[in-house]
């Protein structure tokens, strides 16, 4: 019966904590949300479902989980670690991203970059709470709304905050429809919410094709530490718009993004194990990064009315609030909003602008804040 | 003739007591493990439809197929449904718009 | 003439042995065995090539098997050597798999249990003759006649083994409908074979979603060492069940699945060099596996007449006999053994249920052999 | 209720005025580049149809959809294409001759 | 402002070089020779913006070229250092080849021999202008027409040399159609090209299926050192003709080698940076490189003309040509130029024949390289 | 023209005797093994078909075919198909006795 004993104390049973049952609920929750909300599921999914699987306790010396050199877990979780996996999730972005509404409207551009103040915002708040720079950084990120984003930045700045950044990341990113619609109501008079805009105009396919190399360039010139992920995404992109490598941008799009996607999520999941995630630091994170939505969704609604100061032809400013990014989530909510107003004005094209804006955008933040702080 | 194939190949060796013991131990708690789990997940699936009953009372199942219409959410899946969606808006809003379009790009 | 010289000593017509050349033979042998009898042909196909490829012979300083750190074959055999791809395969095996069946017939998964008594008496006999314990556990898992869990549990038990473990594994699933039916046959009455069974009812998918989690729990809070294996298994399940993930349950169960197999296939039968494989040790596992799987089959057949003591509603014997997994394989051997008494006897879908118990059962021993031997 | 929540979870660090002046400098550093970044790429999509148009001058925008057409190149994807225009050929030209095949295989 | 003057030490404005935008404009001419000519579009734009994304300069303690172990590029580029994509790629490519045309046409396999002078001549030119053994060993290989060989050869023989060497082989086979031509009508009389050949014979399953296991034994027997690349070509076609392992070769010719082929051709063009790349060493390459492709051509050409001396069925010395490999483009080169003279002549599918065997010969070829040369 | 541009650039070096004839004989020696493959191809390839003949004789083609029909085997591939199939009895069997499933169920 010793070997019964031996083998009871490895079971779950046995050495099971509450910080693991919690998190083994919270990861049935993420699923349960997904299921029931239908918020994020390709996300939070295997998210959930690698928090339950990283959170079952196993004896130490069989070293299981994604901190354990040479597990099956450490391996799938080496694409998080070193950043790989975001790139290549941006890869598949590309090539599934259509900017023909932002090259037919140049000016809401400008409000994917006004969204980033949540970014540097958060930056300062979490410098406040006694957080080292580098890990300030990476926190102001969730800000910028893009899980790949978070993750690269997290990777590179601060490991060891990795796992609250991107759970807190795609939980906001799931919640876009809960945050955002009261503070875009606040911000916003009736009047302004009713503003119709004029439909876009068609783009060319020379246009969709120059874009991405040109963009390409302005935005890493600017920013090299974001050549990464603006590389791979524009990459993306041109594979899509160059109409002669479409099978690449299909498998680029599908089984490619899709692997890296369970891959990631899984993994991302596994790293949430009680005893380095639950934390008083991640429920700090948690909390700037509600600020950081927040603040980003605020900035993006009250650069459009700061420009329609300027401008004849008014921006509704609801359009704004998709400048966090959060593609398409924030634009469907822009959307959505406005048809609550006057259910015939259609915002949700005007909408996708500073939605892919905002994408390049955080990918800037982040390329200037890893430079800065590396 | 397997197991004679196996003796003329091999001479056992000599077990200790303790490796002996050792082993029917393993393989007996393996067994027993086996058994215990499977048995566990036996008995929750038989109560699962009873216990799916309780719940289907205060939440009643007809949600689960509205989850399918889609709703916000699911970032890459629904891309390209939104793109199509702008696609069908834009070539739409287009049409009534021919003419007034090429001035518009040449304006901007 | 010296380069000729010197080259002639390189080609494999100098350094040929007669074991290069008995490999060479029965990796064609696979090859046909996969076209002429589709005895697992995605299986044999690559471990067939793979075995010639690895025993053309090379020279030694050129270093291009997948034992000789740095070359292409062990990059490619890395995911065999540290055991990620077998979780890669259960992924997609998940994603692909309807419990139904399981979930409608509870009490059909104790024959998947039973027929684990193939891998502890395997266990046993080994040690008997005179493998270590860790060795001896990786020989007993070719009892779970399940590629997967093998390859996975001699990666970590027994590396050096891990080639003949894998070989007798693949070799015996692809072999189940010679092996399989003369001993079921042995062990029941005429009567028994004739027992038909009441159709399944019908599984709700919300049955199916709450499964794979609640199984997971129950199965690795009990065997913390299945975790990987399992929550690749039932997380690929939660992607199909859950509805919302479709896509990744798709990519999962296609071009990931094939893309591992191929890789899987092709560097363990690459491993197979002659001076590494065709060893005592090799004939005796080999031997050893063919016993397991006896041992299995009549384990799962007997465990059905001890239960039908007890039980009202009587079962087929000939079900039990799918409890040693490969799946589907022994699930149609039961159907045509069954239908060869009565033309008329559907088993196939009641002996599905065993069927993947059997997979569970066997990451469940191997989680337990793990444990204990790590 | 969040700022509260976080003030009641930590108490702010005692900072010093260069940590202080860095944070700032970074933060507003950082808007800027980004705000010139998009405000570039904004410029420059703005002016993209004029220099198109100025582009088409001199190379008419028609090539591109000439592109498409089946032309030499593209090794993988092609591959296909070639091999069924092979089967095409060969099975038509193969039903020509039919019989006189038989006997070109035995021949060789 | 200290932050900024920092920050903008780090942009690319600040420490771009002549180099860089060198390279940075070669990459934008191959994306537009991919778009506007469609030559060779599934390389030519992956390469074509990993030149550009490699040439962005970023400061060099962030370590993000493909140089800097530990970067996400690194992960990427280290398939190709390792020369682990090339015979991913060769697995593709097998896949997706019907050998028929050459099955039914054995005599002219030679030419596919033939065209490999090219290979052998630039070799000792390449050592004629001080490049070392090894060096010239992997510059000999561009000769072979095929980019997966080269860099495979170029990754185990002359790492250094790797970006010229991969780019110079891709940027030739582009240029098929521009180097080919004038070398095909100098070298043929019009008679000569004016030659029909008659139509291939139909090829059995059963061939079908034999031919990749023996072609691989004969080859790899006779150069044990194209065990890897021929091993895994043949292992594709293996998938293709058994007909038993469908999905497999699906999976092998559409998402596996669209993945491979994007990261290869990505992570070879990041490499191709300006102080690596533009050194007269690349110059001397993409001389002897262009150098190289037209002696295979004319060795493919004269060597029918030289077999038409002893053939009473003539063969149309342009399909010598073909033999240079660059499937399927100099098969189509020979089927243009054939029917400037006689446009109902149909030459393709007997150019189908030395063209795929040129395969096999340029990576026996780099298998004897390989195995002379370590 | 490349030739000279290659002269020009370059100022080839005085190679040792040793040097030359081992890179004419790598040279030759490789050529010779390319061509001794590609015969050895050819040759095999040219007495296939007659090799395929007798082959067929004890062994006819007929059942290459065969092996098409879905056999015992194919673990993976052939999952679908059996969970169509189940599915299938699963469906005509459960139309027949919707009334006593209920009943069952709840009785499990
Ligand atoms: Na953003
Ligand atoms: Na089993
Ligand atoms: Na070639």
């Amino acid at each position: 019966m010793d070997t019964f004993t031996e083998f009871f104390g490895t079971t779950g049973f046995a050495t099971m904590t509450w910080g693991n049952a919690i998190m083994i609920v919270i990861g049935i929750v993420f699923i349960m949300l997904a299921i029931m909300k239908d918020y994020e599921p390709l996300l939070l999914v295997p998210i959930g479902m690698g928090a339950i699987v990283g959170n079952i306790p196993t004896a130490d010396d069989m070293g299981l989980s994604v901190y354990d050199s040479g597990s099956v877990l450490y391996y799938l979780y080496f694409g998080v670690s070193q950043g790989v996996y975001p790139p290549l999730i941006f890869l598949g972005i590309g090539a599934m991203t259509d900017f023909s509404t932002m090259l037919s409207n140049p000016k809401l551009v400008l409000l994917g970059a006004a969204a980033q103040v949540g970014v540097f915002l958060t930056f300062l708040g979490a410098i406040w709470l006694g957080f080292s720079f580098q890990e300030a950084g990476a926190i102001g990120i969730i800000g910028g709304a893009d899980g790949p984003t978070a993750i690269f930045l997290a990777a590179k700045l601060a490991p060891s905050l990795l796992g609250a950044i991107a759970i807190a990341a795609y939980s906001y990113m799931a919640l876009v429809p809960v945050i955002q619609p009261p503070i875009m109501r606040l911000l916003t008079t009736r009047e302004e919410r009713l503003i119709r805009m004029a439909p876009p105009r068609k783009v060319s396919k020379r246009e969709k094709m120059i874009f991405p190399v040109v963009a390409f360039l302005i935005s890493t010139l600017i920013a090299p530490g974001a050549v990464v992920l603006l590389g791979m995404m524009f990459f993306g992109n041109l594979l899509k718009e160059s109409l002669v490598t479409d099978r690449l941008a299909r498998t680029a799009r599908s089984a490619m993004i899709d692997i890296v996607t369970i891959l990631l999520g899984f993994s991302v999941g596994a790293s949430t194990q009680a005893e380095t995630f639950l934390t008083r630091q991640s429920l700090q994170i948690f909390g700037l990064g509600a600020l950081s939505f927040a603040i980003a969704t605020a900035g993006g609604v009250l650069f459009a009315k700061l420009m329609n100061l300027f401008l004849t032809e008014k921006i509704n400013p609801l359009v704004g609030a998709a400048g966090v990014s959060a593609v398409p989530d924030s634009a469907r909510v822009v959307q959505m909003v406005g048809q609550q107003e006057d259910p015939h004005n259609f915002l949700l094209m005007h909408a996708m602008a500073p939605n892919v804006a905002g994408v390049v955008g955080s990918a800037i933040a982040a390329g200037v804040l890893w430079s800065v702080l590396t | 003739m397997i197991p004679l194939l196996l003796a003329q190949m091999t001479e056992p060796r000599v077990m200790t007591d303790a490796d002996f013991w050792r082993a029917i131990g393993i393989a007996s708690t393996g067994l027993v493990i086996v058994f215990t789990a499977l048995i566990l997940i036996s008995l929750f699936i038989a109560s699962l439809p009873r216990l799916l009953e309780q719940v289907a009372r205060i939440w009643p199942e007809v949600e689960e197929s509205a989850s399918h219409t889609s709703h916000p959410g699911s970032q890459v899946a629904d891309n390209a449904a939104v793109v199509a969606a702008i696609g069908y808006v834009l070539h739409t809003e287009m049409q009534k718009q021919m003419a007034a379009e090429r001035s518009h790009a040449n304006k901007n």
